[in-house]
This record gives C-alpha cells, structure tokens and sequence, in this order.
C-alpha cells in the first residue's frame, strides 16, 4: 500500500465527535470541512471548521444520512478523505465504497469489513470460525414472529433482539418470555427501519448480569493489529453507554490478556484497516464472548488516549495514508485510571426524558486530570433531531480512587443551564457501592436508579443557601427590569429598591 | 430601619418563603421562613449568573438562570455547590395571584415536554384509562417515548394524530379526571 | 515520622495556584480554606473553596503577606494545616516556623531548609560541599556599589544581579559594564526591599546564551529523595518564566540522567522534605550549573504531571501526612511532550505593559491533550495588586511536534477579551525557528522578539471579515440600543433598522 | 432594493469603509471600501458576543466585545480566527466628529495606562526631553515600568509626585511638543 496524501477532509458528521474530530485534523495540519444540516449553521463544529457546506433539511435522512451529498460536497471543495466520526454513515458500507469510487479515501476499514461487522450473523460465523467465542444465538435475520419466536425457545429466555444493522447500543431490546416477543420484534423492527434503513433483527442469549468489556484495536490492513487495552462500558441505560472507564475494575491480569488476544485475532482475521472495537459481554462466571465490532471510532475512545498516551483520530489518519501502524504492541502501556461521563439533554429525574433548549450557562471544569470533548457553547440551541449527547467530561487519575473523587470534584464544578441534563445522575452514580467496588454490571441502572433517592433532599445548609440566593436573584432581577408600567406592585416604596444594595453587590470590591 | 421584601420559593415540592431586608446603609439580610432575619454576605459574580454567599465562613456558590420554555415564569434551574436542581420563585403577591390561576385549570391535559414526532396513538377519544397507562409514543432524538397518562379518568380529546410533528407545549390529549381518581 | 492527620487546609494563596491546590484537596476529602483581601472577595479560588475569611486589605503586605493573620485564621476555623502555594509566604522561613510553634502543618520542607535555600549564598556554599557544580559568584550579600563593582570585577562582566531573597525571576538584573552597576543596583535592592523585605543581593558570572533547565524532586525529609525530570524553562523575558515544556528538547539520555542525579544529591543533602525543584543553568557548551533551589510549588509543575502522570499536589499531602514517598524512582517514567504557556495580563504589543480590567470574554479550549489552571472567570475584575498571571494553558502531545501542534490549536481556540493578554506572543513564539527547533535561550524574547514583525497585517481575508463582522456587530449593537434619544443620527431612516435582519441574525436556524 | 449604512474601522493603523445594506427580505450585503456589495451568510452566536461568517465556504469565527475603558468609544477587541487584535468601528457621522475633536488635542500629554503607584520622577518642569526619554517610574503589579516621553519637547507640567497612586487614564504629565518634533 503505497503512502497516500490527505490535505483536506470532510468530517461526515455533528456534535462532539465533528469537533474532535477537527481539532485533531488542524494539529496535523490538515484542513477541515464541516457539513450541516440547515437546524445545525451554528452548531460548534461548523463554527470550528475551516470550511462549512449545507447538506439539506434538519431531519438525518434529508442531511447527515445522504451520502450522495456529502461526496458531491467533498468533490465540490477538493477534499481527499471523509472522515465519518460514529453513527450516520460510519458503518455504512455502500456509502464507504461509493466514496472510493468518487476518489475519496473512506477514513476506515474497507467497505467490505463494514459489510461484515454490519452483519452481526456473518460476523459471528467468521468468529466462531477464528476461534474468537461468540455467544449462542440465531444464525438468520428475522423478520416473522412466529419464527422468531420458535429461535428464542430454543435459545432459552431471557433472549436478546438486536437490530442486525444496529450499533452503539441502539436497536437492542430484552425479552424475558414470550407473551412480549411479538411486540418488542414489532418496535425493535421499527426503531430498527427508521434508525439504520434496515429492519432485519436477530436473536441471542441474554447473560444476566453481564458485564460489557471492549477492546481498542487498530489494524494495518494486512493482518497486523495492535490492541490499546480495554474499556469496561456496563453503565448502561436502554443498553446506550453512560459511563465507561479503563481499565476496567473487572479483569485480573491473566483474562485482559486473554481478552485483549481475543480482540487481536478479530482484527487480523479480517485484515482489519484502521481503528475499531471489539465488544465482549463478560458473564459473572469470567466467560467472554463476542458480542460485536464496531469499524469506526467509538465515543468513549478518549479513555483509552488518556490511560494509553496515544490520539486515535492521529492514529486513523496515519493508516489511511498508508503509514502503517503508528504503536508498536510492546510500547503500549495503560498508565492510571480514566472515566468517561457522557453528558446527555436528557432528564433522570423524569425516566431520561430527552431535553431541549438554549444553552444558558456553560461553566466547564478545569484542572489537573479533565478534559472536556465538547460539542456545545453558551447560546447554543440544542436542537431535537438529533442524538441528545451534548459533551464528554473525561478524568484520569493516578488510580480508579483518584479518577473516582476527581471525577465527583469535576462533575460538581460543571455548570450547564438549559437544557436538563445527567449530570445529576453521574454524582449520583458515583455514590453508589456498586460503583465504587467496580461489580456494577449492565443492570447497573435498571436495578439501582431509584429516582426518589436519587432527589434526596439537600442538605439544610446548602438548602439555606439555595433559598437566600433564589430570593436575592428574583430581588435583583425585579430591580434591574425596573417596575413594567402599570404594573400592579410598582408602588411608591418599590422605587426605593432600584440601584440599591442589590445591583451594588455586583463583583463587590 | 429594615426594608423587607417577601418570596415565596418552591423546591422539591415543598413552599417556603424568604425575605429580603435591606437597611438604608444598604447591609443585606435574609430570612427563611420563621427563622431570624441574618444578615448576609453576599455577592453577584459571573455577570450576574451565579451568587457567591458566605454564611459563618462556609462558601456557596449558587449559579441561576430562568427556566426555559413555557414554565419559564418564576421558573429557576440552579446549580448548588455542584448539584443541580429546579426551583420556582417569585414576590408573594405573584404568587397569590398564580395559585388561583392553578386551581381553575385541570391536571388532565396532557402536553409535549419536547418537540417530536407522533408514532403512534394507544387510546382514543371516550376510552377510560388508568394512571400511568400508556397513551401514545412520541420519538424524540431517534429514541421512542411512551407517553402515560398523569391520572385516571376518560379521555376528552385527542388532539394529535399519528404522523404529525408537535412542538414542547402542545396538547396531545386531554383526559377528564376521574372523581377522587 | 509519625503519620499525621490532615482534614482541613488553609491556602495561604490567591489566583490559579490556590485554585489548584483546592483542587486537589477536594480530591482528596480534605476541607479547603481559602483566604482573600479586599478585593478578591469574588475571585475564583474564594468561590471554588468550602470555607473563605478576610484578611484584610488589598496591598499583599497587608493581606497575603500577613504570616499572623493568616495563623490565626487557620486556628480559628480549625485547620490543621496550611498550603502557602508559590510566591507569597511560600518561600518565607519565619513563616514555615510560626506555623510549626501554632501547632499547625506547613505543607513544605522544614523552616532550616527553606532558610538555608532562601540564602542564595549559604546554598551554594552547601553544594559546592555536596559535589553540585555552582557557577562562580560572591560568597556574602552585598548592599555597598564599592564592594559590588570590586566583585564583578573579580568575575568578569557580563554578571548577575540577584535578591538573595528573590526566586521565581524576580529580582534579577543583567549587568555588562561597571558603568551600569550603581544604578543596576540601587533598583534591584529597591525591588527586592518591597517585594521581599530583605534587600540583600548577590552577583555572579552571567552565562551567554544559557539555557534554564530545572528538575522536579521530592524528599521524604530523611535523605530519600526522587526527581520526576526535567523542565525546561529557557522562554523568558525579565527572568520571569513565560513558557515551559518537558521534557527538555537540549538534553540527551546522558546528561538528563547527571542532571537529575544532580538534582537528586541537592535534595538529599539537606534531607529535603516535601516538593521542590533545583533549577540549573545549562550553558552552550553543556555545562550546567546549581543556580537555586524552590522549596515550594512550582507555576509549571502540571507539565511534570502531564509527562510523568503524577499529581504533586497529592504527592505534597501524603508528604506532609509523613506517608513518606508516594513513588519509586524505578516507576517514574516521561510519556510524550507537555507544554505549559502562561496567560499573562500584559499587552506584547505594548512592550507587556501590564492590563488590567473585567474579563468581558472567556472561552477555553477543550478536547485532547489540553489542560486549563485558571483564576479567572467571566465577569472576574483582574485587580492590580497582584501578579499578573491570569491563567495556564497546559498541553500534552505524543511528541514534541504533536504538543506545538496542539499548543497552536487551543491558545487559537482559547477566546479572552477585558484586559490585554499575551496569547498572541504565544502563537508567535510558536512561529519561531529557534522555538520549533528547540535551541532557543533565555534571550529568545530580547533577541527575537519584534513588535513589528509580531503585529503582522492580517491576510486579506481574515481582514475582510474582520471587518464585515465589525460592521454587522456595530449595526446590531446600534439597533438593539435603539436610537438614544436626542441622538442626532436618529433620523427617520434609522427606525427601519430596529427589529431587522440583524436581529433575526440570531442564532439562525 | 437596498438600505445602506456606512461604517468607518480602524485597524493596524489604517483605515477603511464598510456598508452594510439589507433589502426588504432581511437579506444583507456588505461592502468593503470600494470592493463589491456582496451578500453575506453571518450569524450572531454566543449570546450576540461572536460572529460566524461564511465567505465562499469558508468560515471564521470573530469574537467581538467592547473595549473597556475610557477609550471604550467604538473600540472593540476582537478574536478572529484564534488571532486576538484590536480596532474601532463607528458610522460615519460619529467619526468626523471625533476627527475633530482629536486634531485639538495636544500629543504631548501622558497618561497612566494602568493604575499603579508613581515610584520616581526623572525630569520636572521647564526640562526638554528627547522622544523616548524616560520621564517617571510606575510600580504596578510587582513590575516597575519606565514611562518614556511619547515626543520630543518642553515639560510644560509635572502633575504627579512619587509615593502617589494614579488611575488608568490620569495625566502624569503634559509635553509641550518641539516644533517640527
């Protein structure tokens, strides 16, 4: 493979990931294109591109999805590569392939990986024929519930559907008898349809109380692969990611080993070209099995950088160069204890409830050990289309005790208005002894989050304060509105509050 | 010589009231309910977005900002040494006036908390439905939300068929409570 | 040594230091006491701490200089120990020892230590008995012209005026010909009189083209002593340190390993107890010489931490908790490359004439690789009395080439408007042959430093939308004011722009 | 049809024009000096602190604020593309009138930059002083800073005297400027 240049990208996506995405191309000195939908010219990473083009209406389908537009766009302006981020179009194989028949470099594995890994029942079989451990499910897509169900019986419940086309936690539904079988294979079907364009499902064993352990690797397309160790992902919710750390709390020395092997073996029975991960449910037993590989840059990639030493966009666009591999296996090294925090528009305290609304205030955390991928500003309004992960706060620590207390000490010095959000629910999280001793498992949430906890009641002081400081707010604000005409309380003692001791407190000195 | 204004706050479902005193060298001091008037060091910092207070030496920072959307009215979200929360305020005539306003209107209407798309409807207009019984499901940020019903009772209207896009506010339904439901 | 409890810590400090000592104690469950003047009722470190108290006025001799007021404050609200960060007190025997008699832990070395040290004189007369190479100075302080011409004389010109209480670069003249030393002298004992009450000074040989290379160590006040590496620290201007990165790109294996050794003989000759550093000059023909040692907290110590993945401030804690070392020599390794830039409050295009004024913008950088220390925040009023660093942007490359790289992005990514910054002699520094290629000297700002060539016009497009934006800015400025009354431009064309496409501007969607 | 409005900016010691015009359907166009109206894809974000211009597919990010100060008159501080600078913008009226007013005012006469305490003074009254002269000490943050005649000329006033603390914008002392100078 001969070196190939790349001068110019387009970045296929929005949010966080366009934005990291970016940031890492201007540091090689590559220029970045931006695409957005009409709902996204403000959003942070068209802002934070070096160059930005409209790809059509708000919803994915019209926009971020239309890979057509997105290789006329990169064509129109002379970029050589795409780079897809995750979600839309990164693990769409026609979409990779028609971009190399434009004369675009696809920034990840050949078309036909994706096709593979994108088939969980064709990837499976290749597994199960590399000797990797695959976990007991139906060999077919399904569509029909009677089949469906006579697979799940055989299989025994609790079964697991997932969408073959899914991905990132999304399209997945537990069914713990039959009686909910045709309903959950009607909305997973769907959810399925209108997520990825393809309703196929499949079914496998449930393992209760599995933990979710995956592998970073990287391949050369040739065979060669390193891995960058694990990350452990169990905090889940509707099986989409919350928190991950690495390493993970779970593995003895001997079984990352073997772990980590196993995710090697993946990639290099593929010829695995370029970054992806191998999923593995890890039973209470310390069974592993193949779960998935996902062929594309995950969300939770900056842990792995921060316990690793290494850049993983750097690393992507040095193999679609041809540069081969940039790590060498024996120079690979974890050194302490990341956590990754995303940070969805979303409500705990209403079931997650998806939010909305203009950023009002954006106070990030600062300081040894954090680092803030985000893709929001002050001002910003977070629009309802698309994915609600507005940002990731992620800690390193000298050990998992120091990333834990860091990770609390960041949370709570993260200020984010508008939207609601989980931020409550990581400090929440980080108090519970399943999380503390590392034995949470993918139950994690269904299990423990008990909403009612969750809003004890704060303490009398901080109460206190609270109480003081909304009255001293709503005093101020009423004073520097000034009394509305005609309104009813503007009476003559109330003039005597404007410029007053209030509007004087302003940055005291 | 105090000048005392009056708030009533609400939080965590509880009502409190606050008054602020401020004498005519402009000293500052809070009351909480029947506690006592203490005077208060207090500052606006962050552009007026956030109030630093000291109380017998110990910091609290509170950030404030109103409630977006439509509840926006005295509506507060803050964040509290780190913990976020929600909170309403508001002068005490205000909130007289409001209470009456709450009283008239029924708990059973059922509104958007988000914009999104109508993918299916589970009732129909006359049904009788049980608290918490699924009504419709609303997909919002590509993840499908099922909608229940707030109380039991019959269903008055549906005002949203499937298919039809809805903005956070809008009516979906309104149920008519059921007597002592 | 006894194991100690340490459950509340005063920080005798103010600005981004006392805010990452916080930190860290947060971190570590440890209750955090700020202390403040007058002025600084609203900074940053007051508002980030659990509790804060008054010291009094805003001139530092009357507040943070204040050793009593500081211990009684300590005592009052039932510290068991204080924190003195750098500058200040940090470096103040007297200080260290009224703690001790107080009952109350200096989180530092011993008050004989910071003595022996704080007397440039005496600590070289100590190395020179340890076997550290010293370079060739007075033996005793000198405060008579007479007496000091006849030193100089006797070393060679150029020499070195010093405080022999200075440090951190303060304090510090070059002088070339006896016809400038009177007046060299007067004004550095002037200097060092207000700024550390002991105008005593001292010369010594001034080496051409030196580079400043210092090493991180600490000691567990037994003779055990460890070094975390290097720093370099040759970018100054004045002798006050303006960018730092490790490790030293003018260091090979071998000599990186005799400094440090050096370093660490320094620490344990005079059984050091806690951080601090030995700062050396390396001269072109790689000689390198003892210049002091810091026994406190260094500005640039996060660029230790990123390469070595270490938490000092921890490290000073569990010290001082007599815990003993928290490392192994054996285990200190340097991954990749960090880069410490200081955001100063000073305008480099107006010979860094100090700013001042409310930080009217803040937006920091984010994503990989990037650390932001910070005093400030947005609305923050940056006083006069006080150093003028504002804030330190840190950040972590895999290579040397990478952290410039990265350094480039964020301080372009780093938006900050109120008073006067010297970002911009950043990204030109970053520009600069002798900097890129890493054999830039303590002369670097002198020598290459042009305002001319600094303020290098804009290229034609990012002027021409400089000005458009201005334009856009003015007119929505002036629309969304309206039309001041009696204003003589406010004719009847004028209304027309009041709620137009400018407004609407917002936030477009 | 387009309405216009005219602009003058300063920056890096030049001066240029901008029209800004829009049309009956909010469309705006900008005009720099005497290069064509062009139409122009900007948007205000950041809470109006920042704008996000797009020139054939390019984009830049100018972050604008005023300058604080006594010189805040049109003076803004601006982040463009990362690059931190300074200018004035003001509409056209607005700068003939300044012009005016600034053609009467004396060069000669300087002022504190910044707050800080007058440490020593090297020249008094009656003295000529050659341009770049120093003419006084100010301590301010630590750092003694020399203040260095701005013209060559006659001390006409010395309004200061050591041990004294000045504000930005006070007059230390006033040049009278040589002829020719």
């Amino acid at each position: 493979m001969g070196r190939t240049k790349i001068t110019k990208v387009l970045v296929a996506n929005r949010g966080e990931i366009a934005v990291r995405v970016i940031q890492g191309l201007r540091e090689m000195g590559i220029r970045a294109v931006a695409v957005h939908s009409d709902v996204d010219r403000t959003a942070l990473h068209v802002m934070t591109a070096d160059e930005a083009y409209p790809i059509g209406p708000a919803p994915a389908a019209e926009s971020y999805l239309r890979g057509d537009r997105l290789i006329a766009t990169a064509l129109a302006c002379g970029a050589d590569a795409v780079h897809p981020g995750y979600g839309f179009l990164s693990e769409n194989a026609a979409f990779a392939r028609a971009c190399g028949e434009a004369g675009l470099i696809f920034i990840g594995p050949r078309p036909e990986t994706i096709e593979l890994m994108g088939n969980k029942l064709a990837a499976r079989s290749r597994m199960l024929a590399s000797g990797v451990p695959v976990i007991p499910g139906t060999e077919t897509a399904l569509r029909d519930p009677a089949a469906a169900a006579a697979a799940a019986r055989e299989i025994g419940y609790p079964v697991l559907l997932k969408a073959a086309a899914g991905g990132g936690g999304k399209g997945m539904r537990v069914v713990r008898e039959e009686a909910d079988l045709a309903a959950a294979l009607r909305r997973t079907m769907g959810e399925a349809g209108s997520a990825f364009g393809d309703d196929a499902v499949f079914l496998e064993r449930y393992v209760e109380e599995p933990k979710h352990i995956e592998v970073q690797v990287l391949g050369d397309g040739r065979g060669g692969a390193v891995h960058l160790f694990e990350r452990e992902c169990s905090v889940q919710r509707r099986h989409q990611k919350v928190i991950e750390e690495s390493p993970s709390p779970s593995l003895t020395p001997e079984l990352r080993e073997r772990i980590c092997e196993a995710a090697v073996r993946t990639a290099a029975a593929v010829d695995y070209l370029g970054a992806g991960t191998v999923e593995f449910i890890l039973s209470p037993q310390r069974e592993f099995f193949f779960l998935e590989m996902n062929t594309r840059l995950q969300v939770e990639h900056p842990i792995t950088e921060m316990v690793t030493g290494t850049d993983l966009v750097r690393a992507q666009i040095r193999i679609a160069r041809g540069q081969g591999l940039p790590y060498r296996q024996q120079d690979l090294r974890q050194r302490g204890w990341a956590i990754e925090f995303r940070i969805y528009a979303e409500d705990p305290a209403r079931n997650f409830m998806p939010a909305i609304g203009r950023i009002s205030s954006h106070v990030t955390p600062t300081g040894p050990g954090v680092r803030v991928d985000s893709g929001i500003y002050e001002g910003f309004d977070v629009p309802v289309h698309y994915d609600p992960l507005l940002a990731k706060l992620v800690v390193w620590g000298e050990d998992r005790a120091q990333a834990i207390a860091r990770g609390r000490r960041a949370l709570q010095e993260f200020t984010l208005h508008g939207p609601g959000h989980n931020i409550p629910f990581h400090l929440w999280a980080l108090e519970r002894p399943k999380f503390l001793d590392g034995t949470y498992t993918t139950n994690f949430i269904d299990e423990r989050f008990d909403p009612a906890e969750f809003q004890d009641p704060l303490p009398d002081d901080d109460r206190a304060a609270l109480l003081t400081a909304a009255a001293l707010y709503e005093a101020r604000r009423r004073e520097l509105a000034g009394p509305a005409p005609g309104n009813a309380d503007a009476g003559a003692g109330d003039g005597n509050w404007r410029r007053s001791a209030l509007r004087a407190m302003t940055n005291h000195r | 010589m105090w000048m005392k204004k009056r708030y009533v706050l609400r939080h965590g479902g509880e009502q409190f009231t606050a008054v602020v005193a401020r004498d005519a060298d402009g000293r500052l001091a809070v009351q909480i309910d029947d506690g006592e008037l203490r005077e208060v060091d207090a500052c606006f910092v962050q552009n007026g977005r956030a109030l630093s207070l000291r109380v017998d030496g110990r910091m609290h920072l509170i950030d404030l900002s109103p409630r977006g959307g439509r509840d926006g009215h005295g509506a507060l979200e803050a964040t509290v040494n780190g913990r976020y929360l929600e909170l309403t305020v508001m002068d005490e005539l205000h909130a007289l006036a409001l209470a009456s306003v709450a009283e008239a209107a029924g708990s059973g209407t059922v509104r958007a908390e988000i914009p999104g798309l109508v993918v299916a409807l589970q009732v129909e207009a006359g049904r009788r439905v049980a608290a918490g019984e699924p009504l419709l499901v609303l997909e919002a940020m590509k993840m499908q939300n099922e909608i229940a019903a707030p109380v039991a009772g019959t269903v008055a209207e549906v005002a949203v068929r499937v298919g039809q896009s809805v903005n956070a506010g809008d009516v979906l339904l309104v149920i008519e409570p059921e007597a002592g439901g």
